[in-house]
């Protein structure tokens, strides 16, 4: 009896073979700390391929909710008493309803009106985080407590390297982030946000409510956006307002286009390979820019489709 | 009274500034349906360029001439390697190509520039003018002469020559256009030899104000994009009109309410008018075609 | 099988990345050679990579030579975080120099601290040292300690009301807040508070409701960048002739070239001595090292000295001369000889450190200085 | 006997030029009523006022007892109403099967939540409305295209399948946009089957169609649109011999219209 591998299936399970094996090959344990920067911007760029991949919609100011999940860490604890993890769940909440609130006018706009509305909400966020200094500590950053989990497990006798937790811990978020947006993909719902990238016209027509599965689609991603600030804002036990920055926003919209923003994979091997490229680059120093932008055109230009579909046919090709 | 007169003489002078970038994105846009993320890094490179050539011993005017067409050059090339090619790509990838195309300019920029900030003297000397109690530099007029030249020339470029309704017709409908014998291919050159000269046009006037460096270009960009969009991208009108609105939205809330949150003021109003204006002002409206 | 393939190809791209070095004295560096901060940045890591050259030229610490690993964090506290990472676990370095922004130093700081690695920050807040912690020192003063310069010498003019105009850049916004916590000890007040955005365009608005607001008597304008010239051109067209004040942000000539001898006329800044070297007394303490690395600097680099390329020159001095003191290597030996740092020349000040003080400097290492004709001048 | 739709004084303007105006008409359940008239008469303009895709001018749409006019369309869907288009909406990056699953949407949809988690009830109601669309793709005869992506189909293909994602909603009344364009003989055949089914299950089936043998072959009652104005009514037989229709029509098409009387 042959099982049959669904798409799904297969995804999930590349990933966790990517998850687990990686560190066999890890010479030291900066390498875990980079594979943990992956993980993090993974899960952002998965909120992405719901969003553009699935929706068709561009959102340049996501990185305002990776901020807000980001301080939530920071400020949640100390203001409200919060443990860091219920932080978490309270930047999400809260990037949810913003989500909902903004999402509902600025998703009526299209293509690079949709793309400026969303660009000023994202640096809106940016702004309050850089200028309301007593209580974010302003462009300086913010320290951000221990999320503790790590003492937690060394007390029950599993012995981890700070590096190492984090790998993990951001791992298992990566693949819980993609066995969702896969369920999303062959659902009803994920279904509706593909026949309205497809044509909103008929969309209706059908009975999908466009501007409620658009902004569900909006909300979604956000809370991947804001969880994944989160991790990061815990790992790095530190964080400035350059988390909501425009410069994330485009980088997280880079990574999932790059990589192929149709599918999660894709997506999470073009989080992998963007944030590989400044740690490879380091070689050119002075050229850095030069080739990061060089690299972007090209990929656009030759492979449309994003580097892992182009890749897959590629090999397809070869096999057939 | 003097106070509100200062406020709009500095909203206005950097009004001009952000028109005369939001104009720079009309063409290409017009020609293409491209919103040029590097129109910014053409700002940069007009500065920049003139600063160098001037350094050099060139007189300014000479240096100033060479640096637009310097640029206007490497906007062709750059409608030649990375536009051409990527044709009928979706937004997303557009939008990920031209900020690509930035980021490469500028990286380039600053291995051929450095890091340094320069600048190069005021057209007109530093003298303030006094108006009612309130100064303005000559410079600005420079600057706001500048971005009402280069809005009536491209208003009569559109409407009144040939070639200008060559530009819009291609963006209509490529195809149509080349059946009527428009040389798409020579519009599209044409359209981005134009925007990148209007854009280090802008550069050389607003350098003696602003000041230069290699990395200026990205805020150019942001706030130009903006300001395109607010009065109605395309429209040579919506971009003069969307860069002053913009420049006096943040004088006056710098002046009366606060100059942490002026930029904020900026992208509300950005944003209310999209609500109930999803074209910007002077946007044409569409209707879906089924 | 391809994904291990990939996987594999990576992981030595990214060991390209790392250097390989026998056995040398490997330091490391996380600066902001690029990005918004990249005034800080740029002249600081120019000035540890000739410093090397220079030290290996003349025959390294001991006859060791020292390997210098330099990133460019490009003003990210994230990158900064994972650099400092990979200068630790990676290149094996024994300390680590950088954080050229109190975000990218917050970030290593914390790295720095686990691994117990000495670490030595170039940015000026004051939370950086202040609790002190075992592997962290600075070379900068801190911001505060500018504040409290400048007021001294508000004080002595007589000066009791004023107004400030800070860019929101960290700098700006770090200044900003240090200066209103202190102020007050000077009997200074502050009646008009204004900000600007780094790439603003004009200032004239801000300037107009300070000079408009009643009793203000001098204005202060924490920044660097282009915005504190713009700032001081928009000052003299606005015909305001009540004192300028500016901050040791925009201390080097291309503050004055920038923003026109004219305009720049009459400002007042805390500066180092790295901006007077020529004016310094023969028998100055900071003399040598001022002379030396402003030569060096500016024949290397074809551009003037200014202080933050001063605070890397520092660090690298301090650096040094702990190994060479300690003897060997290790990095707690470092640390310990790092905190007995006594009256070394610096070009910022003379350093001496102790278990309670990790940056070593206090006000007199600050000179108050005035432009006059284009030129630095101390005020007496 | 009332009618399922009555259109009511529709009209509306694009930049001061009247496209439609003052056109009214009723649809009876179970009935064909079909649409006709020259190129640019306004009968696109005139559905897509119908189906909630321009907001009319003037006028009202009254579906069974209630006034629709201008409702979106989504909303309209789910009062019974759905259409096909003259240029293909079809969602390409799809499979053929997904696209008609598409058509079951207000079927199958439920909350987001369930979905993300792949809850047993969302994979239930997504498998029910997989088995309806297969269905449905072997009525139109498209079964064994299910998986390939829409994209890829024939034109004759594509159109079938916006039947079959429009049928998937068990519309009470069913608007079609030139259903035959494109399509082959055969084809057309088919399609003729089809619509003629489905009428007789009782959808009353509003038709814009160009092929005039289709359109007097099946047709209960005609409409005839000139420059946006309805310029005759009635049955086949008595729309085909009036003068005005023949006038506008002029011509090959007149002719082709007497023809098919015959």
């Amino acid at each position: 009896m042959t099982m049959k591998l669904t798409p799904k299936t297969a995804t999930l399970l590349v990933l966790v073979a990517l998850v687990v094996l990686s560190p066999v090959l890890f010479p030291s344990g900066y390498y875990y700390r980079v594979g943990a920067l992956i993980f993090v911007n993974a899960i952002a760029v998965t909120g992405i391929v719901i969003l553009t991949g699935y929706a068709g919609q561009i959102s340049l100011g996501h990185a305002g909710f990776a901020g807000i999940g980001a301080y939530a860490c920071a400020l949640a604890p100390v203001h409200l008493g919060l443990h860091p993890s219920l932080a978490l769940l309270l930047g999400a909440s809260v990037s949810a309803l913003l989500a909902f609130l903004v999402g509902r006018p600025i998703l009526r706009l299209k293509g690079y009106y949709l793309g400026v509305a969303t660009l000023g909400f994202g640096i809106l966020i940016s702004m309050v985080l850089n200028n309301e200094r007593q209580l974010t500590g302003g462009p300086d950053g913010i320290e951000v407590p221990e999320l503790g989990l790590r003492a937690l497990l060394n007390d029950m006798g599993l012995d981890l390297t700070n590096g190492q937790f984090w790998y993990w811990f951001c791992g298992i978020a990566v693949i819980l982030g993609a066995w969702l947006a896969l369920n999303l993909h062959g659902s009803p719902t994920g279904r509706a946000l593909r026949a309205l990238h497809g044509s909103e016209v008929a969309a209706r027509t059908v009975g999908i409510h466009v501007a409620r599965m658009k902004l569900q689609a909006f909300v979604v991603s956000a809370v991947y956006a804001s969880v994944s600030g989160s991790l990061l804002a815990l790992q790095n036990k530190f964080i400035t307002p350059d988390v909501a920055g425009f410069m994330h926003s485009i980088e997280m919209v880079t990574m999932a286009v790059l990589g192929g923003v149709g599918s999660v994979l894709g997506a999470v091997f073009g989080a992998a390979v963007l944030t590989l490229l400044p740690q490879v680059l380091t070689v050119f120093a002075e050229y850095e820019q030069l080739v990061l932008g060089l690299v972007m055109m090209l990929v656009m230009i030759f492979l449309p489709q994003g580097l892992l579909p182009s890749i897959l046919r590629r090999v397809r090709g070869k096999d057939e | 009274m003097p106070e509100l007169l200062q406020f709009l003489f500095s909203g206005v002078t950097v009004g001009a500034v952000y028109a005369l970038v939001a104009l720079g994105f009309t063409i290409i846009y017009n020609a293409s349906d491209v919103v040029n993320f590097a129109q910014g890094e053409f700002v940069m490179l007009g500065g920049m360029l003139t600063f160098v050539c001037q350094a050099a011993g060139l007189p300014l005017p000479l240096a100033a001439l060479i640096a637009i067409a310097v640029t206007s050059a490497i906007g062709v090339a750059m409608n030649k390697l990375a536009i051409e090619p990527a044709r009928g790509a979706p937004v997303v990838s557009l939008i990920i190509i031209t900020i690509g195309a930035s980021i490469f300019i500028r990286g380039g920029a600053q291995l051929l520039f450095g890091k340094q900030i320069h600048s190069f003297p005021a057209f007109s000397g530093d003298t303030p003018l006094r108006i009612g109690g309130a100064t303005i530099l000559p410079q600005s007029l420079w600057v706001i002469g500048g971005a009402v030249v280069v809005f009536v020339g491209l208003w009569l470029f559109f409407t009144r020559t040939l070639t200008g309704r060559a530009v819009l017709a291609t963006s209509n409908n490529r195809l149509a256009a080349q059946l009527v014998g428009i040389n798409t291919g020579f519009v599209m050159m044409l359209s981005f030899a134009l925007s990148a000269g209007i854009g280090a046009l802008a550069g050389v006037l607003v350098t003696p104000i602003t000041l230069t460096a290699y990395d200026v270009g990205l805020a150019f960009a942001l706030k130009g994009f903006a300001a395109a969009m607010l009065g109605g991208m395309g429209n040579p009108k919506g971009a003069l009109a969307g860069g002053f609105l913009l420049g006096l939205i943040e004088a006056l809330t710098a002046g009366y309410l606060s100059s942490q949150y002026k930029d904020a003021a900026a992208f509300v109003v950005i944003l209310l008018v999209l609500f109930f204006m999803p074209q910007g002002l002077f946007g044409a409206r569409t209707v879906d075609r089924v | 099988m391809h994904k291990t393939l990939t996987t594999t190809a990576l992981a030595t791209l990214l060991a390209l990345g790392a250097t390989a070095a026998s056995a040398e004295i490997r330091i490391g560096a996380s600066l902001s050679a690029t990005g918004p901060a990249a005034f800080l940045g740029d002249p600081e890591a120019k000035t540890l990579e000739m410093l090397v050259e220079q030290m290996n030229e003349a025959g390294g610490i001991d006859g060791e030579e020292i390997a210098l690993t330099l990133y460019d964090d490009g003003g990210d506290p994230n990158k900064a975080r994972t650099f400092a990472t990979r200068l630790i676990e990676d290149d094996e370095v024994v300390a680590i120099i950088g954080g050229s922004t109190t975000g990218t130093s917050m970030s290593i700081l914390s790295v720095a601290e686990d691994n117990e690695i000495p670490f030595i920050s170039l940015a000026g807040a004051i939370d950086i040292i202040d609790p002190v912690k075992p592997f962290t020192f600075k070379t900068p003063h801190t911001d505060r300690m500018a504040c409290q310069k400048i007021f001294e010498d508000m004080q002595k003019q007589g000066i009791t009301t004023i107004g400030m105009i800070s860019g929101t850049d960290g700098f700006g916004a770090s200044m900003q807040a240090q200066c209103k916590a202190v102020v007050g000890e000077y009997g200074i007040t502050v009646a008009a508070d204004e900000t600007y955005n780094p790439t603003d365009a004009d200032m004239t608005t801000q300037l107009t409701k300070i000079r408009n607001t009643e009793g203000v008597q001098a204005v202060l304008n924490p920044g660097f960048g282009q915005g504190p010239s713009i700032v001081t051109r928009n000052y003299r067209q606005l015909a305001i002739d009540l004192p300028l004040y500016q901050s040791h942000g925009v201390a080097s000539d291309g503050f004055i070239e920038l923003a026109g001898a004219d305009a720049a006329e009459g400002v007042r800044l805390p500066g180092t001595a790295l901006l007077i070297a020529d004016q310094l007394a023969a028998d100055d303490p900071q003399k040598p090292v001022v002379d030396a690395y402003k030569a060096a600097f500016e024949e290397k680099t074809g551009t003037s000295v200014g202080t933050f390329g001063g605070y890397a020159n520092d660090a690298f001095l301090i650096l040094t001369d702990a190994i060479a003191r300690a003897g060997s290597a290790e990095p707690q030996a470092i640390r310990d000889a790092i905190e007995s740092t006594s009256g070394l020349a610096g070009t910022t000040g003379i350093y001496t450190m102790s278990a309670d003080d990790h940056l070593g400097l206090d006000l007199s290492a600050f000179r108050m200085l005035q432009i006059k004709g284009g030129e630095w001048t101390v005020v007496e | 006997m009332t009618a399922l739709l009555s259109v009511e004084g529709l009209g509306i303007s694009f930049g001061g030029l009247k496209a439609v105006s003052d056109v009214s008409f009723t649809v009876q359940p179970g009935e064909i009523t079909s649409v006709i008239g020259p190129n640019g008469a306004g009968k696109t303009t005139l559905f897509n006022m119908i189906s909630g895709i321009y907001q009319p001018g003037s006028g009202r749409v009254v579906l069974g007892t209630e006034d629709v006019t201008g409702m979106a369309p989504h909303r309209l869907a789910r009062r019974g109403m759905s259409r096909t288009f003259q240029n293909l909406q079809i969602f390409q990056s799809m499979t053929v099967l997904e696209n008609a699953i598409a058509g079951f949407h207000l079927a199958e949809r439920g909350p987001v939540l369930a979905d993300l988690l792949g809850l047993p009830a969302s994979r239930r109601r997504a498998a029910q409305a997989q088995a309806g669309a297969r269905a449905l793709l072997a009525r139109v005869g498209l079964d064994r295209a299910a998986e390939r992506e829409a994209g890829n189909l024939s034109y004759g293909a594509l159109k079938r399948l916006e039947i079959a994602r429009a049928l998937a909603l068990s519309p009470k009344i069913l608007l079609l946009d030139e259903p035959a364009a494109g399509c082959n003989a055969v084809e057309t055949e088919e399609i003729d089957h089809l619509i003629a089914e489905v009428a007789k299950s009782g959808v009353a089936i509003l038709l814009v169609e160009h092929d005039m043998k289709m359109v007097m072959r099946i047709s209960n009652h005609i409409v005839v649109l000139d420059h946006g104005e309805k310029i005759a009514e009635g049955d086949p037989a008595s729309v085909s011999r009036n003068p005005a229709v023949i006038a506008a029509y002029l011509g090959t098409d007149a002719e082709e219209a007497a023809h098919a009387d015959g």
